[in-house]
């Protein structure tokens, strides 16, 4: 196939910019997200359950370091036949489902997220397409099969290309996507600027922000405490202490690989 | 020093939680002062320190010209709020920083620190019943604080009343299971209590805090004495007491072990330890033999 | 002299816990007849948690075998409580009390004065109780301190000595250090 | 490559036999993170500059973040343990995460030097 020969204006005026561009709106919109990011207003209530929650987990995982009495003290303050705090929790709290649409705090937390996230990937997207269409700007380096082409080559249609060039649209996607670590380099863990994560974040979205329902928390938290035995961890730690013979320096590394 | 190193050593003693106000304050007024602007954005969180320190010190001056600058730069933050309603509680004028706190519970409910603030002012009123009562209250809305229980376990200490305060320190166990501290002090309430079952726990949990830390000096005297105690007083029956006596004698071979590689030749002379407890391991001795 | 300073300088170590310790006297068979008991010297115990009695117990054995050794007895208790104004004897102190009594009738508790601690304090910073019958009651006052002691205990605290005053909660963190201030002994023996 | 800043801040990990330090651990592997990512660019605009092509620029890939992995075990020793979970952490983490960036800096500079 014949090479081509691309002119080096399309380097300053195309590719360039391209890369320019999605970088810099990435900046953007992490401090932009910070600028409008309000503080999330947690009520009482909510708070109350969550610490309520945490303890119980806690409870179970690690009760075992606490004597067999105090142990069923706790749970039976949880779970209670009649007024445990979770047998409460988990019959007479209604669940507050909340409605975005009635919420006006919530409407515009969403309006917020998708201003920050959705529109500029949409409107630079389209700008991009619009402004630059039509180039040839690079080429990857290394061959592809024909496969390839329609994902590297968007808005070129010609068939005798060889697969490995890679028209303006598709460089603008190429960079979105692996921008992303250059961001955690730039602007450290948990920036805004990435895109994809937060999306990630929608579509798995109401699985991953944890059970809003907190009525369905409680009750799944009650059984598992209901289920939970005791077992005490300190039995018989005497002999676990004066049976090793050994300094007390090294039990440490001993331990580690056991 | 100059100026990183003051910073650093601020730095540090922020991060320690370290309580030593009159070193922050001469920092500050020495080395600091002069090189605000250097700080940065740091500056900042610094003048939160020096006013904590200043207010410890009874130096109101200061802390008023840092809150100032501070109230300057953040109108209406949180902090700076809480902040005065400190001020106001080193002046004395409790009803004033109460307050400050109820203005800030208004505007955020869930406010940690407002609340333990106002159980603080409780505190300096002496008044520890209320205050346990506040904090009991506040620890039902945020049971995992665990700040919180540590303190609610010293007041009820202050009071003696062992059994809640051991309520606190099982809560504190269970939160960081690994922290051989909290095992030893709830050991210790155990055997401050008494009674042949809470000796044997107190056993335990000296045990558990020799086997995660085998440095604690603490468990180690404890485990001495509880284990020499059941072995003498409270043992049912010989293999018990066989037992006790072994656990007792392990503690004393460590704490001698430990005395011998770190205090010098003239100290231990001095101080007769080696001989104390030598004795109290030959008090066992014979009565597992027999 | 060595007690007095040793005992302010404890208390200003811990300006925000509540602090105590023992008092070491002359074994008082020799001077019975006087009436009067000659404090030699201090050994700073708790600031943590001053109600618990294991370590308690652990450190009064170990004083305990250091006294014998010295011809000293256990002949006082100090305290000084976590808040600032509150100087009363309270239940740990009399029980503590109590228990060293029953070693040493003569002995008393010491309840230091928070507002009192600062070098220019002309007199005393503590009130003095003793066991009568079966209350502990406030001592009628008497000399305890002389002038000049007054004085180094001052300069000691202007020169920030407390720094380095180790007591039992230290000695228990780090066995190398020694909870009979040697150093600060020396230090005051210089300012005599 | 980055190892030196990994190195200073790995000393504050600070953990028990068997508990981890759950921020200690996190901490831990964003520096890990951070030095892939640093190597992959870099690594990535050398190729490019050097212009290699097809299956050169994958091998040159892995060489450099064998180089990288073996920097990082030098670095950690013989007490590795202290600092992460597992040993092969070091090794592997992160290396097709950073062939994403690699080859996006390989084009980059490979299209701005030689394709025109």
């Amino acid at each position: 196939m014949a090479e081509l020969l691309l002119d080096s204006d399309i380097r300053l005026w195309v590719f360039l910019p391209i890369v320019i561009i999605t970088f810099l709106v990435g900046i953007i919109r992490h401090y932009v997200t910070i600028l409008l990011s309000s503080d999330k207003k947690t009520e009482l209530e909510q708070v109350k359950d969550s610490h309520a929650l945490i303890r119980s987990r806690i409870l179970r995982e690690n009760g075992k370091f606490i004597p067999k009495h105090s142990f069923l003290t706790r749970k039976s303050f949880f779970n209670h036949e009649q007024n445990g705090y979770l047998t409460k929790a988990k019959t007479e709290r209604e669940a507050p489902v909340k409605n975005p649409m009635t919420d006006p705090s919530m409407m515009t937390d969403m309006l917020k997220g998708n201003v920050t996230n959705m529109l500029p990937m949409i409107v630079i997207g389209g700008w991009i397409n619009w402004a630059f269409s039509g180039f040839l700007t690079t080429k990857v380096p290394f061959p592809l099969t024909f496969r390839f082409k329609p994902m590297l080559q968007r808005g070129v249609e010609l068939i005798s290309l060889d697969a490995s060039w890679v028209s303006s649209a598709s460089w603008y996607f190429l960079n979105v996507f692996g921008l992303r670590s250059m961001y955690t380099l730039i602007l450290g863990q948990d920036n805004a600027a990435d895109q994809t994560k937060a999306m990630q974040e929608q579509f798995s979205g109401a699985g991953m922000a944890g059970p809003q329902d907190p009525q369905k928390a409680f009750k799944a938290e009650w059984e598992a405490l209901e289920i939970c035995n005791h077992q005490w961890a300190l039995q018989g730690v005497e002999e676990d202490v004066t049976g090793q013979i050994i300094p007390p320096e090294t039990i440490y590394i001993k331990d580690k690989f056991a | 020093m100059s100026w990183e190193d003051a910073r650093d050593a601020l730095r540090k003693i922020r991060e320690d939680q370290a309580r030593d106000g009159s070193r922050v304050i001469q920092l500050w007024k020495h080395i600091l002062a002069n090189y605000a602007h250097k700080l940065g954005d740091e500056v900042w969180t610094v003048q939160e320190q020096v006013t904590v320190a200043a207010l410890d010190c009874q130096n109101f001056d200061l802390a008023n010209e840092c809150i100032t600058s501070l109230n300057r730069k953040f109108p209406n933050s949180m902090r700076v709020l809480r902040l005065f309603g400190m001020y106001f509680e080193a002046i004395g004028r409790y009803e004033k920083a109460t307050e400050q706190y109820t203005k800030i519970l208004e505007e955020d409910p869930t406010n940690m620190f407002a609340r333990k603030r106002q159980i603080a002012i409780l505190k300096e009123k002496n008044d520890i019943p209320e205050a346990i009562e506040k904090l009991n209250k506040y620890l039902e809305m945020f049971m995992t604080d665990f700040d919180g229980w540590m303190e609610l376990c010293d007041l009820y200490l202050q009071l003696q009343d062992y059994t809640k305060a051991a309520f606190c320190l099982e809560e504190l166990i269970m939160s960081n299971p690994h922290n051989h501290l909290y095992h030893q002090k709830y050991a210790e309430v155990k055997y401050t209590q008494g009674g042949s079952e809470n000796l044997e726990l107190a056993r335990s949990y000296f045990a558990q805090a020799c086997k995660l830390n085998p440095n604690n000096m603490r468990a180690q005297f404890g485990l001495l004495l509880t284990a020499s105690n059941i072995a003498t007083g409270y043992s049912k029956n010989q293999k018990e007491k066989n037992s006790n006596s072994k656990y007792a004698v392990w503690a004393a071979e460590q704490i001698i072990d430990k005395y011998q590689s770190t205090q010098t030749e003239e100290q231990l002379q001095d101080t007769k330890v080696l001989e104390l407890i030598k004795k109290m391991q030959e008090n066992l001795v014979p009565s597992s033999d027999s | 002299m060595k007690a007095y300073s040793k005992l302010l300088l404890h208390a200003a170590k811990y300006p925000h816990c509540a602090v105590n310790g023992v008092l070491l006297a002359e074994d008082s068979k020799s001077s019975k007849e006087k009436k009067q008991i000659r404090f030699v010297d201090c050994i700073p115990l708790f600031h943590l948690s001053l109600s618990l009695a294991p370590m308690l117990e652990a450190a009064l054995l170990q004083i305990d075998s250091y006294c014998k050794s010295k011809g000293f007895v256990i002949g006082g208790y100090y305290q000084a409580n976590e808040h600032l104004s509150d100087n009363q004897i309270n239940n740990v102190a009399k029980h503590i009390g109590r228990k060293i009594q029953e070693y040493y009738p003569e002995a008393c508790v010491f309840m230091i004065d928070n507002n009192r601690i600062n070098p220019m304090s002309v007199n005393e910073v503590y009130r003095v109780y003793t066991l009568k019958e079966s209350g502990f009651k406030e001592a009628e006052k008497r000399q305890t301190v002389d002038e000049n002691t007054l004085q180094t205990a001052a300069v000691l605290l202007e020169k920030e000595q407390y720094r380095h005053i180790v007591d039992f909660d230290n000695h228990l963190d780090d066995v190398s250090k020694d909870w009979r201030n040697t150093k600060i002994n020396e230090i005051i023996e210089s300012c005599l | 490559m980055a190892t030196t800043i990994a190195v200073k801040t790995k000393q504050k990990t600070k953990r028990e036999p068997t508990a981890y330090n759950e921020m200690a651990v996190r901490q831990n592997n964003g520096i890990l993170d951070y030095c892939r990512t640093s190597m992959s660019s870099l690594s990535g605009g050398a190729a490019g500059i050097l212009g290699l092509t097809g299956l050169y620029g994958f091998a040159f890939y892995f060489l450099m973040a064998f180089v990288l992995s073996f920097f990082l075990l030098m670095k950690a020793g013989t007490s590795w343990n202290k600092f992460f979970i597992s040993r092969n952490d070091l090794i592997t983490k992160g290396l097709f995460g950073g062939l994403f960036t690699y080859v996006l800096c390989w084009t980059f500079l490979y299209g701005m030097v030689h394709v025109y």
